[in-house]
């Protein structure tokens, strides 16, 4: 019994971690950044998925905090958690393989899903320094799946970001820097990469073969062409399925009620 | 034992020389050495060479102080707090400091090498990013890569010779001089216990040549060794040891404090600018000591942030407000 | 939880078939899976490929019962209460087995860097000996080395490009099917807190691609996880737990018994010969379920191995006696 | 004030178990086998290097066991120790140059002081398996110095042995197999070799240069000629020192009053 809100009852911001949340299978062994990522599991964890596993990169594995962390390395990961224990732990389980699906932010993406944390700009003379890539290469490299939530501005969806921080379907084969498929570079590692790619516009796939990037759902409101505009490259709308799937009423409640009744990440939609 | 590892803030900060190869404790925003990260900008440090899983706020400072010339890592910025290292940032666009990019995991496993003692690592992760681009090797640029302080490549590339895995990523093992921890519990003759998430810790500490261990309090070795599997860091993996009580501060400690997210969203708003830097650092470190600073905080201040020791985290902070 | 990974002793082994990669956690005569070991024996398995940090009573069990056609490991002997593996040597002379000899460390490091997803491991471990010879590289002369289930080389060699080092020994990750763990305690979910030395224990549960758990006590999950940083492995990497009071028996465990050393002693002694093992395995495994072998055992014996629980170990054993 | 023992008071295994305590200094950092070298170890501890930390190879660190592990994976090696973790830890820490001394066994040794623990006779043909390396081969690789402690036999000090379990000071070079000096194979990794073999019969050196075994002192009652005909290669006898210095009633009362009162590893002498 899923009563889906009206337009006025929840912001983009809603969207977005229901969205996301929607992504994650039962069953799944998620690891998540720190932020709306990090909601949206837990989202998920108190709906469709309470199977799921969660693992944070600073060390905390199978987790189940009460209350929302406000980062990775925060004391309220602990609790609930199966193993607390470093980052050996949690890139050694990716990189053997465990991880179902990633979820990140980014800064810029590009029509093959690669997506720069590290500067905008040229990387010699940058514009603007960010954090840089923290554990979003990482990763991407080893999940099966990765979901990217993403502030959607036409300078931020590109045709080539600035730096390739965490690797898309096609990426730089060294030291030339060709572009050639993912696969080709990650061998027996090769498990998937980028499945999707959320912004505050739509929600966006890859096709697997060419590596670019599709328009899959638009939000409410947005049309496939005014998406397409707001991307420097030329986006794939042929495939659109309609219109992303509004967050229901218990949704809502549990992301303002249980996960983050201090909006903290997630802002209240003002009544009136 | 016959001779003690106690040391004071004071020369704690001094065993960390102009030039030094420094590492910490910690994750971000949490267990990080403050107390002693002030105190070496006090004594106004030069040309450091920080070598970090990840940075955070302590990073942010030693490079706004002008303590840092090259820093090796992958992240840098207050989480919810400060979104980027705007210090950091400022010094890359004015070119005062070296930075040398890998991944998280590839510095994780860089620590793990070195702890291990092997020369470097094998991994495939950020295979096809810039991180391995080869015009971005800036300490290869600087000429710096001596391959003994400084390893002779950033990275190679190999194949797996064994079960056809594919492309590898060999990176250098992280060799650091100094160490400098945050922890809750020492005991007399250097064994630690981390509570809680031990991040890096345990590699960090045994990858450096100097490891210095900052705790909430020094306790009874013979307490420590009751549970020696509880135990985190070995005893003759410490060199000197110090009790200062929040000395993370404004970090978070598990079980005893939380992040200080106000005094860290202060820092990030007012140090956007050098101006800005150096008005905050006289306000907060310059002329103070320890205690000077936490009458500073104040006690509602501390009080809040302190742990409910059931939780490990304080039910009342707010998390830094909105 | 919607599934429950709890299975029982014949099941446990039934997972376990013909011709399995096949791991154990533990260290040589403590906390081995003795009481699956005794079922496999009983179901009659065959052609298992051990590999293995160490041998110990177990692998001897498992060699002298024919159930192992490959054993890649270091050392195998019943510590003070046999000095080598008679049953292992008797097969090695006769060739009815396949050993494959690495150092400690290598398997150590094999096992790491499977546990990491790493295809190998770099170490500077044992250059110059005989294990690296190349006119002994079993696996390779059995024609074995198909680059899939068994590395394509036993090693190889190269030099440190970083710091100059020297000469390095790549040696392959320790890919296994399943490994068979014998711990303290196990919540439902499959958490794991393994009590005192935890041996290779991690890194051996996380290498292989199934990880059957058998403890002293099934505890709540949630108790474990009450305190998370004392456990050992994460609920995901286990997928079957069962509960067998013990189940290390002749082994010991920290905490809980000793090693029975007169048990280890007669095995030793009796099992010289393929008559004597066939023999011993009559009295005390065909035949035989665990409860059985117990009431065979005795209360005396049983109660007489059991760990003070402020000592961790028994303080009535006398070591095997003399 | 050490008063030594008269030759009737004590036994060959106390002799020996005396001779290798005295080659541990205080404050080193000491990796021990199980068995009689553990016995050494504890007995320096309990007398002249109290502040010596002492690695067992199944992952205790800095222990300071109250009784007597029959062997390193005992359950009383945890008790007094710094921390219990594992054999990662273990070798991590010996391959990162932490240890000054080793203390192990071996079967068969040679002139350079290779050490064989894997088998007698053809590798491939094998007149008898025995236990396999351990880690003998890997304490010995990074240890400054190692000590072995062996059962005098001419047939287990050889020219050559069966098999090089355990790096001496002159070690094969792969894939050939010739004779180099163990300082050109190991690099930085180069710490050092054996320092002393103390045999039921004589304690012997090795000229670090020429990676030559000689004997260093005879125990009571041997002669210098004696043990070099106990050898079946040139043994040099120039270098002599002298007696192996017997143990002091307090080294012995140790021993069998504290550490191994059950007999265990070292016999009581039968009074009489």
């Amino acid at each position: 019994m899923s009563v889906h809100a009206q337009p006025e009852q929840y912001g983009l911001a809603d969207l977005l971690c229901c969205a996301a949340s929607r992504e994650v299978g039962n069953n799944e062994i998620v690891f998540a950044g720190t932020g709306l990522p990090m909601v949206a599991i837990m989202l998920a964890q108190n709906t469709h998925a309470p199977n799921l596993k969660l693992i944070f990169e600073a060390g905390t594995l199978d987790g189940r905090p009460p209350e929302l962390p406000t980062s990775v390395g925060d004391a309220r990961c602990e609790m609930g958690a199966s193993r607390a224990s470093g980052l050996y732990d949690a890139f050694s389980i990716a990189q053997r393989g465990y991880v179902d699906l990633g979820f990140l932010g980014g800064a810029e993406v590009d029509q093959y899903g690669n997506v720069n944390t590290t500067c905008i700009g040229d990387y010699l003379n940058p514009e603007l320094r960010l954090t840089g890539s923290g554990g979003n290469p990482d990763i991407n490299s080893f999940a099966k799946r990765t979901v990217f939530i993403m502030v959607h501005e036409k300078r931020r969806f590109v045709e080539n970001v600035s730096y390739i921080t965490s690797p898309g379907w096609r990426v730089k084969k060294w030291p030339g820097g060709q572009f050639v498929h993912r696969r080709e570079l990650y061998g027996s590692a090769f498990r998937g990469g980028p499945s999707a790619v959320i912004s505050t516009a739509g929600v966006f796939r890859f096709d697997e073969e060419t590596g670019l990037m599709y328009l899959d759902t638009c939000h409410p409101g947005k049309t496939p062409t005014e998406i397409r505009d707001l991307c420097q490259f030329d986006l794939d709308i042929s495939r659109v399925k309609g219109e992303t799937v509004a967050p229901t009423l218990e949704e809502l409640r549990i992301i303002h009620e249980v996960l983050d009744p201090d909006e903290i990440f997630i802002p209240k939609v003002k009544k009136g | 034992m016959s001779t003690s590892k106690r040391t004071t803030l004071q020369h704690a900060a001094e065993i960390i020389t102009d030039g030094s190869r420094l590492t910490f404790s910690g994750f971000t925003i949490w267990r990080r050495p403050m107390a002693i990260v002030f105190e070496l900008i006090r004594q106004h440090r030069k040309h450091l060479h920080l070598i970090e899983v990840q940075g955070g706020s302590h990073t942010e400072f030693l490079v706004g102080a002008g303590c840092v010339d090259i820093w090796e890592s992958c992240w840098v910025g207050h989480e919810l707090y400060g979104k980027y290292g705007a210090n950091l940032s400022r010094k890359v666009a004015d070119k005062q400091i070296i930075v040398e990019d890998y991944s998280h995991a590839e510095m994780m496993f860089r620590f793990a090498a070195a702890a291990s003692g092997a020369p470097y690592a094998v991994t495939q992760t950020s295979l096809g990013t810039d991180i391995h681009n080869p015009e971005y090797d800036m300490l290869g640029r600087a000429g710096l890569r001596d391959g003994k302080r400084i390893a002779k490549h950033k990275y190679q590339f190999t194949e797996d010779p064994f079960f056809g895995a594919g492309s590898q990523v060999l990176i250098p093992a992280a060799k650091v001089d100094i160490a400098v921890m945050c922890v809750q519990q020492v005991g007399e003759e250097g064994t630690v216990r981390v509570n809680g998430q031990y991040y890096s810790d345990p590699e960090v500490a045994r990858a450096a040549d100097i490891t210095i261990v900052m705790a909430e309090e020094i306790v009874p070795e013979e307490y420590l060794r009751r549970n020696a599997d509880q135990n985190t860091i070995v005893s003759f993996e410490v060199d000197h040891i110090l009790e200062c009580p929040f000395g993370a501060h404004p970090t978070g400690m598990f079980g005893r404090y939380d992040v200080d997210g106000a005094f860290l969203k202060e820092f990030y708003g007012r140090t956007r600018t050098q101006e800005g830097f150096d008005d905050f650092a006289n306000e907060w470190i310059h002329g103070q000591n320890h205690m000077s600073y936490l009458e500073k905080l104040g006690w509602p201040r501390m009080l809040n942030l302190k742990a409910n020791s059931a939780m490990n985290y304080s039910p009342r902070e707010k998390k830094g407000g909105k």
